[in-house]
């Protein structure tokens, strides 16, 4: 997995590829994020960032993190503006500088162990034979773990991780 | 509660300002009082002082006449006629016991909406202090 | 007046709600039936509509009225029509009278039906005294020079004086300054094509001196302005040297120019603060260099309290400026603070999106935090509170260009004086109506276009210029105008010649006859009264607006 | 030889007006005006921005007018066919549909309609009221005549009725009437054929059409007006209550870059909205009254004072766009969700009536109209301007001119400013043509 500046500037590339300039900021994104109505998170400051050139404070900021990807900004945008593929390509370029938040270092370590990104709980395992239910099937974690190895996605969950 | 005393108060406007400002008034909906009744003349240099004394004859407890801005009169100094007229008549007036402050001259614009309704408003006040016109005839 | 018997006609109208969602309509129209004089009354939504016209000419045909009083609105739009309508029924127009209930009574008591109701009652029954007294009068007919006035030669005036004068009439274009082309002079590119101003200035200027039809004075003032519709006479100077001009109509063009922002934002005390303007000079001469950063700020001295009003061009200039820049230097970051941006219509919309492309930085500001501009290392700073985003920004800047709004000349005051017509609130040309009659001025015969109404870009100045010139092509293209019956009338046994109406008359219509009489000259003669108020022999008559029927309303105002 | 003579399309405001400067200047106007009336969308509205003036008040008298201007002859019901020849010299074939109404009989007396039991929705009430088969679209029609609709009529349908015919008092019907073709030689065209309001649902998630009280504000205007479906009085579409809390969302449809938006801005309505605003708060000043906008724009003249007055009268302007409106289920309620950005926190509104103003786009005809007259459009419908600088009202073929709403987004006055602008464009082509003899 190339992680250097080749990666950095094509991932800059696609930044621009959802047009950020194009927003003129009337909130219609912001009204109908179901983050925002929970968190300080407002999509249109994102790109309103974005436009002044803050991508630097943007990468650090954890707000990028809240977005759920829902894409309803990006249906209901008036300027075919894609903001949903603004927020995932920062936290790419966040992620190629170590800036990553500890839940998700732990869903990608989780991903590299059980294939899976939620560890079921032994209660479910047990609530499913109270109730009957088949057992869920086995994940073969390894044609996963081989594959993100080699792409480097377990250096990557690592990178910049304070020991 | 005895009636609370109501002036009746006559305007005399001109056609190119001052009843064009009451118009604007009218379409800005500015609110003000019903005392008013407006008689349009085509200049208020038209406003002849027998029609002043003939108003307070028949019982008017004011009169005010309007005008254009000086300058603005359509008909170059009409207005400026107007108020050398007000000026005499008003000392006039105080020689038949009608307290000057009843009769007003205002110059208002085509666009002074809210003046018009202003100055209505000052007037209705002012005469309403004065009581009612004191030559009306008893009975 | 022969004694015939009086058979008054009255017209009440709802107008839809705004009167009769106040004022008792059907009370007052019985109210009116029981008045002297009047033998038929009735009421209906819409007087002025086709049905209401047409319910009006019935009735006067039905019970051979001789009198007509219609109560709706003001009769300074609604007069001519009602006047045309009495007419056509065989009525002659001037047996006619309004009484204004709507502007004058329900719009301006809306909360008290009950007192507007009794005040419209006294108002229908003022105008019915009125019309008992009225008397019929012909009109007079005024011949009109084919010749027109067009004061000012920017974009607006130019292209006026080329239509009328490729209609065949023959015009006087006077501008004050040595050359044409007004705000063409100073601009560099125009929005929405960023044609050079220069081209355009070349193309008016070559069209309008290479016209047989058209006179150009340069450096010329106006001096003295007289006379009427059809017959003004016009007194202008250049270098001492007098010339009057005798003309039909006058277009006035005489623009407006920015509002130079002295002690907003630093201008004229920090190095590097300039205007939109001074920026266009430095664009057209290529003195812009390389700045880092330009940033501009909208709104300037305009949409305060004490100038209310948007200057509607500004946005619009400073994205094409700033399409400019981004243009001639790409790496130059171009901030535009805005509080709404008026990208407005089809091509400025395209225009702000062009610019935003180009990395134009777009910030909105409110009035109450305003951005600050100081000093900054090597240069300027501006501090600005983004009203969207929530936060203060700090904006390195080489270049800090204030867009300020387009404000009257000074010789706005005198002009309007001169030619009588007058000014709105913030001191452009006021307009007959904003709607019917956006280039007609109240007075006939004289008309307005381009940023002397109001700012508006080049476009809608050439728009308007034709609009004007198609208003001022209509008395002149019939050679005569028709004016209103309504003129003073000298009762030669009671007129004792002192001539002291001769002196008062502005307009010269009043003058001693063989007889030692006074007499009025009818077609100059324009119905103001001032005669017949100063008469001390009660000798003058003003038709239409006589001593008995302007004290007939008097007493009426009183008597319930 | 006709050269004196002008044919206007577009029987609106525009059209009204370029045809009185040019009659009033004694040049003979052929106004064509495809519906029975002319008047056009100005006839639909309550009142007009920034005078608060009853808009049909200031309309009628100079709709009466040109029907009244002896060079004015108004075909109504009509449409253009073909355009031949050059600037001073076209000759123009129309064809006048069928009106089954002898225009010199009938009075316009209405018992006709009184008697017609076909009811349909009325198009000048935006649907909203009703009107019969046999009908005048509005109060104040010019000229004052019924017109029978084809597709409606008993008659016409399943050859039964005819009660018009019997109590027509003037017997002006005729159900015989044939469409005729007339020509007609000109000097000039001037194009007027003004605006239709694009359908809300293009941005389906403000629910138009779903939701019963989200209407359109053309809509919004029929209700308000005293000759509308309800007479003047706000009432909700849904249980007809009078609303208390509107909410106007602007821009729908407009300044938008998606493929069935409009990327232009529409110019006039912010500047309704505050006027509808005003009037509601006439009606009833306790209404409380959101306006959710992008940009404010109140650029002409007396503008921003008017919408100073709206907000000093308590109409919340808020910078923010809804991205839906839910509606309640039970009460049929509306609720908007919106960044406010004073305190930056996502609020909910609950409404009584939510009114969309959806882009103004140019008649969808003119596409149409483009190719018969040889003249170009843009991919809008707009006319394009021989050059949009200083040739705006010169369509881009000699001796045809275009104003109004279909040459750009704009307003009345500066309709009519052009529109008188387009005249004189037109009469120096005729005054040339007899100048030069």
């Amino acid at each position: 997995m190339e992680t250097g500046t080749r990666a950095v500037d094509k991932l800059t590339k696609l930044l621009s590829k959802s047009r950020p300039e194009h927003c003129y900021q009337c909130g219609k994104c912001t009204s109908g994020c179901p983050a925002a109505l929970h968190t300080e998170f407002r999509p249109r400051d994102i790109l309103i960032m974005a436009q002044l050139g803050m991508t630097e404070e943007l990468l650090k900021s954890k707000l990028i993190w809240m977005c759920i990807t829902c894409f309803t900004c990006l249906d209901v945008c008036p300027r075919d503006v894609e903001p949903t593929e603004f927020m995932i390509t920062l936290r790419n370029l966040a992620a190629l500088r170590g800036i990553i938040p500890t839940v998700y270092r732990g869903e990608g370590s989780a991903i590299l162990e059980t294939g899976l990104a939620f560890r079921i709980p032994e209660s479910r395992v047990k609530m499913r034979e109270r109730y009957g239910l088949p057992p869920l099937p086995r994940v073969d974690a390894e044609p996963v773990r081989r594959l993100l190895k080699s792409v480097d996605f377990d250096k990557l969950i690592q990178r910049g991780e304070k020991k | 509660m005895g009636e609370e005393f109501e002036p009746k108060i006559l305007v005399f406007a001109c056609n190119w300002c001052s009843y064009a400002g009451a118009d604007l008034a009218g379409v800005s909906r500015i609110q003000y009082p019903p005392n008013i009744r407006i008689i349009r003349v085509m200049c208020s240099g038209r406003v002849d002082p027998l029609y002043v004394l003939k108003a307070f004859e028949y019982g008017a407890d004011g009169v005010l006449v309007t005008g254009c801005h000086p300058g603005d009169c359509h008909y170059i100094d009409g207005n400026l006629k107007a108020e050398d007229r007000i000026r005499f008549l008003k000392e006039s007036l105080k020689h038949i016991g009608i307290e000057p402050e009843r009769l007003r001259l205002e110059w208002i614009s085509a666009s002074e909406g809210d003046k018009f309704a202003r100055v209505v408003r000052e007037m209705v006040e002012t005469v309403k202090k004065l009581g009612p016109n004191p030559l009306k005839k008893e009975g | 007046m022969t004694e015939e018997e009086l058979r008054i006609g009255v017209f009440i109208c709802h107008c839809g709600i705004n009167i009769g969602g106040v004022v008792r309509v059907p009370e007052v129209v019985e109210y009116a039936k029981t008045l002297p004089g009047v033998v038929y009354a009735a009421d209906n939504l819409y007087t002025c509509s086709a049905a209401g016209l047409d319910a009006i000419k019935k009735a006067i045909k039905e019970h051979r009225l001789n009198r007509v009083v219609v109560a709706s609105c003001t009769p300074r739009t609604h007069e001519p029509l009602f006047r045309k309508t009495c007419e056509e029924a065989g009525l002659n127009k001037y047996l006619f009278e309004m009484a204004n209930i709507r502007e004058h009574c329900s719009w301006v008591h809306m909360d008290d039906p009950d007192r507007a109701t009794e005040k419209a009652k006294d108002i229908v029954r003022m105008a019915v005294a009125k019309a008992r007294l009225l008397e019929p009068l012909d009109d007079i007919e005024i011949e009109v020079r084919p010749e027109a006035l067009v004061i000012g030669a920017g974009p607006a005036g130019m292209t006026a004086a080329l239509s009328l004068a490729n209609q065949g009439f023959h015009v006087y274009l006077v501008e004050k300054e040595p050359e044409v082309g007004g705000m063409l002079r100073k601009l560099n590119r125009l929005y929405p094509t960023d044609r050079k101003a220069d081209e355009l200035l070349q193309q008016l200027s070559n069209a309008v001196y290479q016209n047989s039809n058209i006179e150009v004075f340069t450096s010329t003032k106006i001096v003295d302005v007289s006379g009427f519709i059809g017959n003004f006479e016009v007194l202008v100077r250049k270098d001492g040297e007098e010339r009057k001009l005798e003309v039909g109509t006058i277009i006035v063009a005489t623009g407006a120019e920015p509002l130079k922002p002295t002690g907003l934002y630093g201008y004229g005390e920090l190095e590097g603060v300039i205007t939109q303007i001074e920026l266009e000079e430095r664009l057209k001469e290529g003195r812009l260099g390389t700045p880092k950063a330009v940033v501009m700020i909208q709104c300037v001295g305009s949409r305060i309290p004490e100038r209310p009003y948007c200057s509607r061009i500004c946005c619009a200039t400073a994205i094409k400026n700033a399409i400019l820049i981004k243009q001639a230097s790409p790496q130059t970051q171009v901030y535009i603070l805005y509080r709404d941006l008026q990208a407005y219509g089809k091509e400025y919309e395209e225009y702000y999106r062009r610019a935003q492309e180009l990395g134009v930085r777009f910030i909105s500001y409110t009035l109450e935090k305003p951005p600050e501009v100081s000093r900054g290392d090597g240069g300027l700073k501006v501090k600005v509170y983004h009203a969207v985003l929530g936060r203060e920004l700090t904006l390195p800047a080489d270049l800090v260009v204030l867009s300020t709004p387009l404000i009257p000349p000074e010789t706005n005051e005198e002009l309007s004086k001169l030619l009588k017509v007058p000014l709105d609130r913030n001191g452009f040309f006021l307009e007959a109506h904003v709607k019917l009659r956006p280039v007609d001025f109240a007075t006939d015969g004289i008309y307005v276009c381009g940023t002397a109404h109001s700012p508006k870009d080049v476009p809608d100045s050439i728009a308007q210029a034709y609009a004007a010139a198609s208003r001022a092509s209509i008395p002149m293209a019939n050679r005569r105008v028709v004016a209103e019956g309504i003129v003073a009338e000298v009762n030669k046994d009671r007129c004792i010649g002192c001539a002291l109406c001769v002196d008062l008359c502005p307009f010269k219509a009043s003058r001693i006859g063989e007889d030692g009489k006074a007499e009025v000259i009818k077609v100059l003669c324009k119905g103001c009264g001032v005669c017949a108020a100063s008469c001390p022999q009660r000798a003058i008559t003003m038709k239409n607006f006589t001593d008995s029927q302007i004290l007939a309303q008097v007493e009426a105002a009183f008597k319930g | 030889m006709s050269v004196g003579s002008a044919l206007v399309i577009g029987g609106g405001i525009a059209g009204i007006q370029a045809a009185l400067d040019l009659a009033d200047r004694g040049i003979k106007v052929y106004l064509v005006e495809k519906s029975p009336s002319i008047g056009g969308r100005m006839a639909q509205l309550d009142k007009t921005f920034p005078t608060m003036d009853c808009s049909i008040c200031i309309l009628a008298p100079k709709m009466n007018e040109c029907a009244r201007h002896p060079n004015i002859e108004l075909l109504t019901w009509s449409e253009v066919l073909s355009v031949e020849g050059e600037a001073g010299n076209f000759t123009v074939r129309i064809l006048k549909k069928p009106r089954y109404v002898r225009e010199d009989l009938c009075t316009g007396c209405g018992i006709c309609t009184e008697k017609c039991p076909k009811k349909v929705p009325s198009e000048f009430e935006m649907g909203l009221g009703m009107r019969k088969a046999i009908y005048m679209p509005f109060p104040q029609a010019v000229p004052r005549v019924s017109v029978i609709d084809e597709e409606n009529c008993l008659y016409f349908q399943k050859g039964v009725c005819r009660v018009c015919e019997k109590f027509c008092p003037a017997g002006a019907i005729d159900f015989e009437q044939k469409p005729q073709e007339i020509e007609l030689k000109v000097g000039a065209i001037i194009v007027a054929t003004g605006l239709v309001q694009a359908d809300p649902s293009i941005e389906s998630e403000y629910g138009y059409g779903r939701y019963k009280n989200v209407i359109a504000s053309l809509e919004l205007e029929r209700l308000l007006s005293a000759s509308g479906p309800t007479g003047g009085e706000l009432k909700r579409p849904s249980d007809g209550k009078h609303p208390k809390r509107i909410g106007f969302i602007q821009c729908v449809a407009s300044r938008s870059l998606k493929e069935n938006g409009y990327p232009y801005c529409s110019s006039v309505c912010c500047m309704y909205a505050t006027k509808e605003a005003m009037i509601i708060m006439e009606h009833d000043p306790e209404a409380e009254i959101y306006i959710f906008y992008i940009d404010l724009r109140a650029f002409g003249k007396g503008f921003q004072e008017f919408v100073n007055r709206a907000k000093e009268r308590g109409v919340h302007y808020i910078r923010a766009k809804p991205s839906k409106v839910i509606e309640d289920p039970e009460t049929k309620d509306l609720i908007i969700r919106y960044e406010d950005i004073n305190d930056k926190k996502v609020k909910e509104v609950r409404l009584d009536l939510v009114v969309l103003c959806a882009a103004l786009v140019p008649t969808p005809e003119n596409k149409k109209l483009a190719e018969i007259l040889g003249i170009e459009v843009d991919e809008y419908g707009f006319f394009k301007p021989l050059h949009p600088l200083y040739a705006p009202v010169d369509s881009t073929r000699p001796g045809i001119f275009i104003c109004g709403y279909c040459q750009g987004p704009k307003d009345i006055p500066e309709s009519v400013a052009q529109a008188s602008g387009a005249a004189a464009r037109a009469a120096e082509i005729i005054a040339k043509k007899v100048v030069a003899g």
